[in-house]
């Protein structure tokens, strides 16, 4: 049992903890500023948790239930982060009596916690279920509306039958190495390549449906349409973070330098999925679609850094996270925030109408195309330096031209909002804890894209003694030395 | 030296209190005048600049460098050599008539106007100051977002397309040069095991020719498109025309030289061996370029797009004296970009008073405005000379000069430059014939009962100060000769110590 | 009759596999496709006790029970969700028609 | 002092041409005149007090040398702006400020009613300097200046009426052509200065006499050739004179018959040791020149616009002056170009002062019999005649027009006989131009009367147009040689002359003409209408190489240019943009909103991943 617990971030128990609490309070007497006010105690007592590891960790992943690296500390600090915004997001949003809202959002928040720290499939299972369920309840929250049961049972269907594949997958990795570690399995294996081959195909086709990469995308546009604005929120952020984070564990031990069949795979997706990420936006009036598309570009991005490993593949994918996190939560706050129909026309004027807002969505759209001053900009430069290190010049052609095509889309926002107003009607604004969510996120993505250095170097010592690495080591560059020697 | 950053801050900072200061909404002129202001400022600043300079230490003339992402070996890096001075100034001097006689006249949210035109002015300095490859980036695609929304928000009709084309293109180019620069920096790491994005260190990458190949045109498309060359520069003609008075002259005066400015610096000077061998191919964009804009130029109604026409002829002059492979070439694309700066700015000044006034491009709605017109016509007259290349104006000094430089290289290659000189004359005199001379337009004076106002003294003073430079640059252009040619990559600047 | 070998058992359980897939992919019934994925489910689950056989550990079983959990979960929720379409109004359980999310 | 006055005499002209400019039409018509006229007079009293302190001390090295300030200093190639007065300069510029004095302040007579004359002194002043500095310049490229300079204000001023657009598209047509030229020649410009470093003229000829083949002498000859004939309206580049007569009288008379056109015979007399190391380069030129001269006087012979005729007449001059050139008779080539200079801008201004009194009617045919009408302006124009013609021993265009005949004989007598078929034309064109004007019927009643600042430099110019010549004689005359010792330090010993019967003819030839004038064209009751078969047509449009340029070189390009107006490379970035957009529809395609389907692409993608892992 030790060794069961070892690993354990004290994180979760809190999460749990918090879901205990949550549950009491709500059959006690129903309130949603009560249920609001423990989910996000919760989350912060979680995040601050995170660094100070109650049990001491022997270092060694094999055999362990949980690996509280420092990636996990990482994606776990992001996921609180993120699933905090999203519940600012959904404040008063969701109509009375939400305070199960709260719950099934710790509930998945401690889901995607569970995935991020898994080093056994039966946890990363656990984890990828409670995660999978709890967003089922968030999509069909709003009882009224009819496209969140089409949603739903969309989602239930195609969750299924992913979950399923993974699961068989696994079950033929377990048969392959008799081993529940939840890694891709080698394929030096006695019986050949076949079975771990197939294993990894299958595994990655459940992974790549909860990402959704291209071509397991489908659902997201409609699920993402369908849900309410938090919900998607939380698919396109915390849940991707998650999913990414499982899928570079799952990869750890592999070498992607290597030209085999997942190596492929991976590329083959990466691509798909700026294209298709990318095309699939710019056809798009919908403003949450649109976002559902870009957000599928940008895990095409996300593997580009993923298949470049070496000095700075995992380091720019967590920055990349990071900048991908803050601005498509603030993306979608001032949505939220906006209150007019999530469609181009309804934002059309919104620099007359609500200079503000319409400030901030430019701001996160800037970031997500990879303009500067934002953090995207720096995001995206450093998977590139990625992706150049690893040469992978395949992939870099497409992301410079996907890059080109997400362009136009984000700037196509940015020009409805500078056009002048239809007409000027009074709509509702959001409420004062979005609007400051809002503001942060838009201070933070500015701020992080001038002055970069602490979010680097923050990652950097997270990632660095973690085994998850293989990074050699890298001398940081002294300017003044090299500078001005002779 | 402090004062570098200053030239980027300035602007910004006075963009910012110009876009302050209209929210008051109580005069509507305060936020022309605090832009006016930062502009005198800047050129005080320059002039500053200049006056203390480490004239005589070497090539380079001033220098900072603060740590910014020290973690990737990135720093806050610039220097000044008298190229990048040649360059700020022409910057600040384009910067007079841009806010003067266009941003004057806008119509709402003059403010933001401003702040606009600041902001890109900012990031075009920054783009000439910058020595780290990072910053240098990250001003580059800096200057193009105000300068979008320029364009979105003040242009014309067909504003939409115009500036999603421009963005798409600049922005598309930049990021291959992303990758280059990028590439160059790994290809550094791999050799020294340091990762930074300083130009001097980078520029000892051991490269092998291919890869230097590979890089150098990673970089030169980007510049190419700025530049434009042809047939990269079909987001130039739309742009030009779509944007506002300002955002022409900018464009046309200030953005493209970046391009040129770029290729000098980080194609010619970061990969020496690559950019000769790639100099015939160049040379010969450029003379396609000088007598393809030059031929669709002739064939415009549209007097902006014509012009912008012309650009393209004309800055395929710049390409040529960058890629002569000699000092003088280089000095002469200098003096080109300068001259045309100015004589291409000012006839977009006067192509966009005419739309104010005319509310048209159309030339062949236009004729004999000389009678309504006096002032504006002549001037008009004045600067379609000097952009024909006319000996005694800048623009001739640069043309020969590039041209004499290419002569050496390939006497072919300079004839063909040559018909570009009559092309130029052809489209030049074309255009002042159909606008200025002839009959009046028939629909002239009935539609338009006022008849349309001359040019004031404000316009005619900045329009004339602009002469006047143009003719000493003509006349006298060994200052700017002497400065042009841009420092080596390898003679390291001092650091900051005991010479201020 | 001798005992089915695990790899016996793992093919039975990938043509299970196959066919529940199928069964999403064919029937248009939505209770006929939740039914087809927990076939799925159980092919997985399957494949797992097959595994484990092979390596004569538990895990396997362990698996086994989290995904039988996971079906039940699964098939409560999917049918809340069509109680509710139906409630909502939707006539058939067909799911090719009445998509309103798309393009 | 005298390196003082040079560049004074450039500025004063210059400084005149930025008052006008800068006051833009404030001035009235006195102050304009004052300040037009009356500059380019100092520069000639300027010019004068030069050159009579040049002729009694010349400078030990032969000219005077006043470096202004370095223009262009790069590596590998170096230009200063420099000007030289030598006898060559000298020469021009006498002519240049004298005549151009003259023509101004007939100009003051002429224009004073234009509204815009402040403009028309401004360009006129600018065009004075400009060719002054064209002649001072002891450096190609500063040279070049003046070069470009008076080509840009023989555009604005042919365009002077810029409300008919005619006279626009003269005037563009004018440059343009003029341009094809210049670009020719700054070829030739590249190329010295490639090959020599420097455009300094003195250095360039050091080089020539030392080692020409360092220049590729053959090719930079021709090229310079190229931008003097477009200057100087020689064939293949004549087309735009006749046109540009749609300028005002003043402009003809200065630009397009004293001074401007004949800057490419300047030119290639200051390099005349360049072409002489050419024979090529020279036969070519006095072919040109011989060409020229018969075509156009052919033209003349048919024309019935006064302007054109003197247009085409100065065209026929200029290939005279070629003619010279190219058999290396060099004196003879500028002398003809000061007697020109004075006989052809006093025909101008005469048949400026009659258009004055008829209307602004151009056609000689609507003239006719205005000798009673106004004596005054008969007898100059009779007296330019008479020099155009070379009418012996009285007019000075006989003088240098012996001189070119001589130096044709030596070279080749069948130049010899072209010249003198030349000869003969000219006196009969500018003589049936004298009888149909002047003479017989009156068709338009000419009103008003020669003012006195017309009045004044018609007689000056009908005083030199005569007595011009007398300062060349050939020894079977009078042995008076001012001119040829004058420019012999440049030039040496003009060549011996030839037989006396060649004096006979080039006497007898034009009396010939005129006679032959007068048979065909005398005072008649019916006036005789101009022949209208296809070759007088043909020679009336210029022998059709307008329209063989239109059809050949400027409707094909306009023409593809339109084609092309919306640039081809355009629509490959539209059709980018489409490809993106049509694959945005397929994938909106893709989500159909069937489950059933989305589930089958999640099938069909894992089976493709299956099958990647088979492939090795």
């Amino acid at each position: 049992m030790t060794t069961l617990l070892s690993g354990l971030p004290p994180s979760l128990p809190i999460l749990g903890g918090g879901i205990a609490l949550l549950l009491l309070c709500s059959a006690w007497r129903r309130s949603e500023a009560r249920a609001i006010l423990i989910a996000l105690a919760t989350l912060l007592l979680a995040f601050a948790s995170l660094w100070w590891p109650l049990l001491p960790w022997p270092g060694d992943p094999t055999g362990m239930l949980f690996v509280p690296d420092g990636w996990f500390t990482y994606i776990a600090a992001l996921i609180l982060l993120s699933s905090a915004a999203t519940m600012i997001m959904a404040w008063r949003e969701t109509g009375t009596s939400s305070d199960e809202f709260y719950l099934l959002l710790l509930l998945g928040t401690l889901g995607a916690l569970v995935m991020a720290g898994s080093a056994d499939m039966v946890i990363f299972f656990l984890g990828l279920e409670t995660l999978s369920l709890s967003l089922l309840g968030l999509i069909a929250w709003h009882r009224t509306h009819p496209t969140a049961d089409e949603a739903a049972i969309k989602y239930l269907i195609l969750a299924g039958l992913s979950s399923a594949t993974l699961l068989f997958g696994l079950a033929l990795s377990y048969a392959d190495s008799g081993s529940l570690h939840f890694a891709a399995p080698s394929l030096e294996g006695p019986e050949g390549p076949a079975l771990p081959l197939a294993a990894t195909a299958l595994v990655l086709t459940g992974l790549f449906f909860k990402l959704s990469a291209v071509p397991f995308h489908t659902w997201l546009p409609d699920v993402m349409e369908g849900a309410p604005i938090p919900v998607a929120s939380f698919i396109a952020v915390t849940s991707k973070i998650a999913l990414f984070a499982a899928l570079a564990r799952y990869f750890a031990g592999a070498d992607l330098l290597r030209p085999d069949a997942a190596g492929t795979e991976l590329a083959i997706v990466a691509v798909l999925s700026m294209f298709g990420g990318n095309l699939l936006a710019l056809g798009q009036s919908n403003l949450k679609r649109l976002l559902a598309g870009s957000s599928i570009a940008h895990v095409g991005y996300l593997l580009l850094a993923l298949l470049s490993p070496g000095p700075f593949g995992l380091t720019s994918a967590a920055v990349y996270l990071a900048a991908y996190a803050a601005a498509t939560s603030g993306a979608f706050a001032a949505l939220g925030g906006a209150s007019v129909p999530a469609d181009i026309a309804g934002w059309r004027g919104m620099f007359r109408r609500r200079p503000a807002l319409a400030l901030a969505m430019a701001i996160m759209l800037i970031s997500l195309a990879g303009i500067p001053p934002a953090i995207g900009f720096f995001a995206k430069t450093y998977i590139v330096i990625a992706g150049v290190s690893a040469r992978r010049i395949v992939l870099l052609v497409a992301l410079v031209a996907s890059s080109i095509i997400g362009l136009y889309y984000y700037l196509n926002i940015v020009r409805a909002m500078m056009e002048p107003a239809p007409e000027v009607h009074r709509a509702a604004r959001g409420t004062p804890a979005n609007a400051g969510l809002i503001a942060i996120l838009a201070i933070i993505t500015v701020l992080a894209g001038l002055f970069p250095e602490t979010l680097v170097r923050q990652t950097r010592s997270l990632l660095q003694p973690a085994p998850i690495m293989r990074e050699a080591s890298l001398r940081p560059a002294a300017p003044h030395d090299i500078l001005y020697r002779e | 030296m402090i004062a570098l950053p200053a030239l980027i801050l300035l602007p910004a900072a006075g963009g910012l209190a110009a876009w302050l200061s209209d929210r008051s909404r109580q005069a509507s002129s305060l936020s022309w005048w605090v832009a006016i202001t930062t502009i005198l400022l800047q050129a005080l600043l320059l002039l500053v600049i200049t006056r203390t300079a480490d004239w005589g230490h070497g090539p380079w003339l001033a220098h900072f460098s603060a740590p910014w992402i020290p973690a990737l070996g990135i720093a806050a890096r610039m220097d000044m050599d008298g190229l990048s001075l040649v360059m700020l100034w022409l910057t600040t001097l384009l910067s007079f008539p841009c806010v003067i006689l266009s941003a004057r006249d806008v119509g709402e949210r003059p403010g933001l106007f401003n702040l606009l035109l600041l902001a890109t002015i900012a990031g075009i300095n920054g783009v000439f100051l910058a020595t780290d490859l990072f910053l240098f980036f990250f001003f580059w695609e800096l200057m193009l977002v105000p300068m979008y929304v320029l364009i979105l928000q003040w242009g014309h009709e067909d504003r939409r397309r115009a500036a999603i084309k421009f963005f798409l293109f600049t922005q598309g180019s930049g990021l291959l040069m992303l990758v280059a620069i990028l590439g160059l920096v790994i290809l550094h790491q791999h050799a020294t095991g340091i990762v930074t994005f300083d130009y001097f260190a980078l520029a000892d990458t051991p490269l092998m020719p291919t890869a230097a190949m590979v890089l150098m045109l990673g970089f030169f498309i980007a510049f190419a498109v700025k530049l434009p060359v042809v047939p990269l520069h079909v987001w130039l003609p739309d742009t030009h025309t779509q944007a506002p008075t300002a955002g022409s002259v900018l464009l046309a005066g200030i953005l493209l030289k970046t391009g040129g400015y770029g290729l000098i610096r980080f194609v010619v000077l970061l990969f020496p061996e690559a950019a000769t061998r790639f100099a015939p191919v160049a040379l010969a964009l450029g003379v396609a370029g000088i007598l393809y804009g030059a031929w669709l130029s002739l064939a415009q109604d549209d007097m902006k797009r014509l012009i912008a026409y012309s650009s393209v002829s004309h800055l395929g002059f710049v390409l040529l004296g960058i890629f002569s492979g000699s000092p003088m070439g280089m000095r002469g694309a200098v003096v080109q970009m300068v001259a045309h700066g100015l004589s291409t700015g000012a006839l977009f000044v006067i192509a966009g008073s005419l739309q104010d006034r005319l509310h048209t491009r159309d030339m062949r709605r236009m004729g004999g405005l000389w009678q309504a017109l006096p002032h504006l016509s002549s001037v008009g007259l004045f600067f379609a000379i000097a952009s024909l290349g006319l000996p005694g104006m800048g623009n001739f000094v640069g043309e020969f000069l590039t041209l004499l430089a290419t002569w050496r290289v390939s006497p072919p290659m300079a004839i063909l430059g040559t018909v570009g000189l009559v092309l130029s004359a052809v489209y030049s005199l074309t255009m002042v014939g159909r606008a200025f001379l002839g009959p009046p337009h028939a629909g002239q004076g009935t539609t338009h009962t006022p008849p349309p106002a001359d040019f004031g003294p404000r316009q005619m003073t900045v329009l004339g100060l602009t002469m006047a430079l143009l003719l000493v640059l003509g006349t006298y252009p060994q200052p700017v000769l002497d400065l042009s040619l841009p420092a080596p990559a390898h003679a390291t600047p001092q650091p900051e110590g005991p010479h201020p | 009759m001798s005992a089915a070998s695990p790899t016996q058992a793992l093919l039975l359980a990938t043509i299970l596999f196959a066919t529940g897939l199928l069964g999403v992919l064919a029937r248009r019934n939505l209770l006929l496709m939740l039914m087809s994925i927990e076939i799925m489910l159980n092919a997985a689950a399957l494949a797992f006790i097959a595994a484990g056989a092979r390596w004569h550990a538990a895990q396997g079983q362990v698996m086994f029970l989290m995904i039988l959990s996971l079906a039940a979960a699964e098939a409560a929720v999917g049918l809340a969700i069509i109680l509710r379409l139906h409630a909502a109004g939707r006539p058939t359980l067909d799911a090719d028609t009445g998509n309103r999310l798309k393009g | 002092m005298d390196a003082l006055l040079l560049p004074l005499i450039v500025v004063f002209p210059l400084l005149a041409a930025g008052i006008l400019f800068v006051s833009a039409g404030r001035l009235s018509a006195r102050p304009s005149c004052v300040i037009g006229a009356g500059s380019v007079g100092l520069s000639a009293l300027l010019a004068g007090r030069l050159a009579t302190g040049f002729l009694a001390s010349p400078p030990p090295t032969g000219a005077l040398h006043v470096t202004l300030w370095s223009w262009m200093q790069v590596e590998g190639f170096s230009t200063r702006i420099a000007f030289a007065l030598d006898p060559l300069s000298l020469v021009m510029m006498l002519v240049v400020t004298g005549v151009g004095f003259l023509i101004l302040l007939y100009a003051c007579g002429y224009m004073h009613d234009d509204p815009d004359i402040a403009r028309f002194f401004g360009c006129m002043t600018l065009f004075v300097a400009a060719m002054l500095v064209l002649v001072f310049s002891s450096d190609l490229l500063s040279l070049y200046i003046g070069w470009e300079g008076v080509g840009i204000c023989s555009y604005l001023l042919i365009g002077f009426w810029h409300t008919d657009t005619a006279n626009v598209v003269a005037a563009r047509k004018a440059f343009i052509v003029t341009r094809i030229g210049d670009a020719a020649m700054l070829c030739g410009l590249l190329l010295l200065a490639t090959q020599a470093g420097t455009l300094d003229i003195a250095a360039l000829l050091h080089i020539v006499a030392t080692s020409p083949a360092q220049l590729l002498p053959t090719t930079a000859a021709f090229l310079l050739l190229g931008g003097a004939l477009a200057k100087s309206a020689q064939v293949p580049l004549q087309t735009w004179l006749p046109d540009a007569m749609a300028g005002p009288t003043p402009v003809s008379a200065l630009i397009h018959a004293a001074t401007m056109v004949t800057a490419g015979v300047y030119l290639i007399a200051r390099l005349h040791p360049l072409f002489m190391a050419v024979p090529p380069a020279m036969t070519a030129v006095a072919l040109v020149g011989l060409i020229t001269l018969l075509l156009a006087a052919g033209s003349a012979l048919v024309q019935t616009d006064i302007k054109r005729i003197l247009a085409y007449s100065t065209m026929s001059q200029i290939g005279y002056m070629f003619l010279a050139l190219g058999t290396g008779a060099w004196q003879a080539a500028i002398f003809h170009l000061v007697t020109h200079a004075f006989f052809k801008a006093l025909l101008f201004m005469a048949a400026g002062a009659v258009i004055l009194r008829v209307h602004h009617r151009q056609d000689i045919y609507q003239m006719g019999g205005l000798a009673p009408a106004m004596p005054d302006v008969f007898v100059a124009f009779l007296a330019g005649a008479a020099a155009l013609a070379g009418l012996p021993l009285l007019t000075a265009g006989f003088y240098s027009k012996e001189m070119i005949l001589q130096g044709a004989w030596h070279a080749n007598p069948l130049l010899w006989a072209g010249a003198l078929l030349g000869a003969f034309a000219t006196a009969i064109y500018i003589f049936r131009c004298v009888f149909i004007v002047f003479l017989g019927t009156r068709h338009t009643e000419p009103t008003g009367r020669t003012g006195a600042t017309m009045a004044i430099p018609l007689a000056c110019l009908a005083i030199l147009a005569l007595a011009g010549g007398w300062m060349e004689m050939p020894d079977t005359i009078a042995p008076v040689h001012l001119l040829s010792h004058l420019l012999s330090p440049l030039f040496g010993t003009p060549m011996a002359e030839g037989p006396s019967w060649l004096l006979w003819a080039g006497s007898l030839v034009p009396l010939a003409g005129v006679g032959v004038a007068w048979l065909l064209w005398r005072p008649r009751t019916q006036a005789r209408r101009p022949p209208e078969d296809a070759i007088a047509r043909l020679a009336r449009t210029g022998w059709g190489f307008d329209t063989l340029y239109d059809t050949l070189l400027v409707r094909p390009f306009i023409t593809l240019g339109r084609l092309n107006q919306s640039d081809i490379c355009d629509r490959l970035s539209d059709a980018t943009a489409a490809t993106a957009r049509a694959g945005g529809r397929m994938l909106s395609h893709m989500q159909s909103g069937q489950v059933r389907r989305y589930a089958g692409w999640i099938a069909a993608g894992t089976v493709v991943a299956l099958c990647l892992g088979i492939r090795p």
